[in-house]
């Protein structure tokens, strides 16, 4: 019966629940720590000589920028969790990273476009690295829209899984064509973002910043897979009672005929 | 009226659930929108200069494409025969459908047009002038997409063919929306003369509309 | 610390990332305690898991 | 109150599905149209219902509300459910009570009687077809019409749902309600026979 599986599958998701439920106060602390320190670092950062003070949104866009990437590779890993080895938690991680990626990278743009803004004049250019992430933003929604179209979850994985690896394996394409397509029509680059050598001093804050941010990303991202475990043991729960509701209607048709609204009101 | 309360908040509670397609619309805007720059160049005076044709396009496209299941859905699970047969005039059902329709899936679109105008260098006024147009506009936009919608669901057939049908019933929404968009940025129009034609044009579509969609599902049944 | 000319660029980028992330925490938690509330309901309507223990336990 | 069909014909995609009928029900009466498969059960219900428009003939409820056309005051129960999944089982039915307007029952109560009142607050995806058809019986049960149209009421119906729907039409019939049910299976209570399509 396909309910008993169901609550077998369970059983392995139950002991990640009391997992994480005892890692994740110490996960949050340390992650407020780092914060703490990371942001007491960017503010107590000398001035950039050429970008100035603006320097300082570096030290959140880099994180930003940095885990819009990363938790689309821990998507596309759990993607393969789903498809290859087929692991009760796998789909449950891809769709619980989904929304929190789709924050950091919208953080990346809005970040960018602010550090941008004093270099360009505008909050927009079609720059060639913005214009990537901003397409990673639309791929994020599209995977969200994707995991709210379908109602039962474990359809879902498969599709998502699909589309999450098509969509790894076509970012680099896309950052190549992106970038070909701005070098064509912008000859001279209207900014570098960062340079290439960075000073020390900028260095170590961002560090820690990235590290804090890394760790921001992992304390939710566990406190969102508890809600989708949650979520889906409601599901199967509620099946269970509305199956449960003809067994009892059986039982008792005989005298509910007569709680019948009479007709005649 | 009562009835037709609970027919709007019905359908824009469904288009909000799991499985609803009302965020769907704007997604699709703004990815028609970002599409743009690479087939134009991301040059930013021609962007500025493209900009309101560009999103009322966007929207015209995702207003009509999230119209397709706004009869087809009530159709295949028997709600429609219900609709039809109850005292609320069918008119009116349409009408309320379309409204929930616009609530769910227009308005959206209006409050997403600000963040893509940023994206397509537009300014401030040009902004405001792109969004009052489509707030005006889109209504027209639906209740005319609406015909098409309810034609889909007699024929059998949605899609493709519902944008076939109704995108030329569009276009005076589209002349007169750009026009208006494009008097209040650059001139030498007064915006006022597109825009209350444009206004015009909503007002008559909300009649238009429910009658002929009525008309078509009342001899589409069977 | 002085901010230069485009302090208000800098300030508000930092505060965008702080109430999008608290955003994040506040939707997070408020969807556990949702789904916790939704357990407690069935459990008191009487649907148990096979396993015999709470619905709600997450220990 | 007297509901009557007079020298009914009905085209469908160019064929004639059944013509020259002529079918009458008084207050407290059940009729049960049976018949081979495409003799025209459903689009006789149909054209009572008014969402087919008879090729001949007219088709009339007399002593009903004056003011009120006959599928005004008619539920008609189709084979599909007219049920969104999306919504819980509560919402489904009150939309419904909500937008059928008139004599009302409490929707609780309507719940109780087909036997979901445990299912209220759950979402309608999740039940099964006898379920659903349950839940659409609690639509009839919802709003006071006079007359039923029902087009295989009993199908996804199990022993003890069908047995609970016979109840409830006894119910109707005996407050002075009115049933035409299409149906290949005895329907469970008095009702005279309206055999159509018979010479195939």
């Amino acid at each position: 019966m396909k309910l008993t599986e169901t609550l077998t599958d369970l059983a392995n998701p139950t002991r990640f629940l009391a997992l994480t439920a005892r890692i994740l106060p110490w996960l949050a602390g340390v992650t407020a720590i780092l914060l703490a320190i990371g942001l007491y670092q960017s503010a107590m950062a000398p001035d950039d000589y050429q970008q100035g003070a603006t320097v300082k949104i570096m030290f959140i866009h880099v994180p930003n920028a940095w885990l819009s990437m990363f938790v689309w590779s821990v998507m596309s890993v759990a993607a393969l969790g789903t498809l290859v080895w087929r692991h009760p938690l796998a789909d449950v991680a891809a769709k619980a990273a989904a929304p929190i990626g789709a924050a950091f990278t919208f953080l990346a743009l809005v970040t960018g476009s602010l550090w941008g803004r004093p270099m360009w004049g505008t909050y927009w250019e079609w720059d060639a690295r913005l214009t990537s992430v901003l397409i990673l933003f639309l791929m994020y929604l599209g995977l969200i829209a994707l995991w709210r179209a379908v109602e039962d979850p474990s359809r879902a994985a498969r599709a998502a899984a699909v589309l999450t690896l098509v969509g790894a394996i076509n970012i680099p394409i896309i950052k190549f064509s992106v970038d070909w397509w701005n070098t064509l029509h912008q000859p001279a680059s209207v900014m570098r973002m960062g340079g290439s050598t960075l000073d020390k001093a900028f260095l170590w804050p961002l560090l820690v910043m990235a590290i804090a941010f890394s760790l921001l990303f992992v304390t939710l991202h566990l406190a969102a897979m508890r809600n989708e475990i949650l979520r889906r043991r409601v599901r199967s729960l509620q099946m269970m009672q509305a199956s449960r509701v003809t067994f009892a209607s059986e039982a008792g048709a005989g005298s509910r005929d007569g709680s019948a609204p009479k007709g005649a009101a | 009226m009562s009835a037709l309360g609970a027919l709007i908040r019905r359908d824009i509670r469904i288009a909000l659930r799991v499985g609803g397609g009302a965020l769907i619309g704007v997604l699709f805007f703004l990815t028609v929108t970002v599409l743009m720059p690479f087939a134009v160049g991301p040059d930013l005076a021609l962007l500025s200069r493209l900009g309101p044709a560009i999103l009322w396009l966007g929207a015209l496209l995702a207003s009509l494409l999230t119209l397709d299941r706004l009869f087809t859905a009530d159709h295949e699970d028997g709600s429609l025969d219900l609709i039809v047969m109850s005292r609320t005039p069918l008119e009116l059902a349409c009408a309320a459908k379309a409204l929930a329709h616009w609530i769910a899936a227009g308005l959206p679109l209006i409050i997403a047009t600000p963040v893509l105008g940023l994206l397509l260098n537009l300014d401030g006024t040009a902004t405001l002038a792109v969004a009052a147009t489509l707030l005006a506009g889109t209504p027209a936009l639906t209740f005319t997409g609406m015909i098409g919608a309810a034609l889909a669901v007699t024929l059998h057939r949605g899609g493709l063919l519902l944008a076939v049908l109704v995108l030329p019933l569009s276009i005076p929404v589209l002349i007169f929306g750009v026009a208006a968009s494009q008097a209040a940025i650059s001139g030498p129009l007064p915006f006022g003369t597109p825009f209350s034609i444009l206004c015009a044009l909503s007002l008559a579509s909300l009649v238009i509309g429910p009658f002929a969609a009525a008309a078509s599902l009342r001899h589409g049944l069977d | 610390m002085s901010l230069g000319p485009y302090a208000s660029f800098i300030v508000t980028s930092y505060v965008l990332v702080a109430a999008v992330v608290l955003l994040l925490i506040v939707w997070i938690i408020a969807d556990y305690r949702r789904q916790q509330t939704r357990l407690k309901e069935i459990e008191a309507s009487g649907i148990t898991r096979r396993s015999g223990r709470s619905a709600a336990d997450i220990r | 109150m007297r509901l009557s069909g007079r020298n009914l014909k009905c085209v469908r995609g160019g064929r004639e599905v059944f013509s020259g009928l002529d079918l009458s029900a008084a207050a407290g009466e059940a009729l049960a149209v049976t018949g081979p498969n495409g003799a025209g059960k459903t689009s006789l219900l149909r054209v009572l219902a008014g969402l087919l428009v008879p090729a001949e003939g007219t088709v009339a409820l007399e002593g009903g509300d004056a003011e009120l056309s006959l599928p005004e005051q008619a539920h008609y129960l189709g084979h599909r459910d007219a049920l969104k999944p999306a919504l819980s089982v509560a919402e489904n039915l009150s939309f419904w009570r909500e937008f059928l307007g008139g004599k009302t029952e409490d929707a609780g109560r309507c719940l109780t009687a087909v036997a979901l009142d445990h299912a209220a607050h759950l979402p309608a995806a999740y039940l099964s077809a006898g379920q659903r058809r349950r839940l659409s019986i609690a639509r009839l049960l919802s709003v006071r019409r006079p007359v039923w149209l029902l087009d295989e009421p009993t199908s996804a119906l199990d022993a003890a749902g069908q047995a609970l729907f016979v109840g409830l039409m006894r119910d109707h019939l005996a407050s002075g309600g009115l049933i035409v049910a299409a149906t290949h299976l005895p329907l469970g209570i008095d009702a005279r026979d309206l055999r159509i399509g018979g010479a195939a």
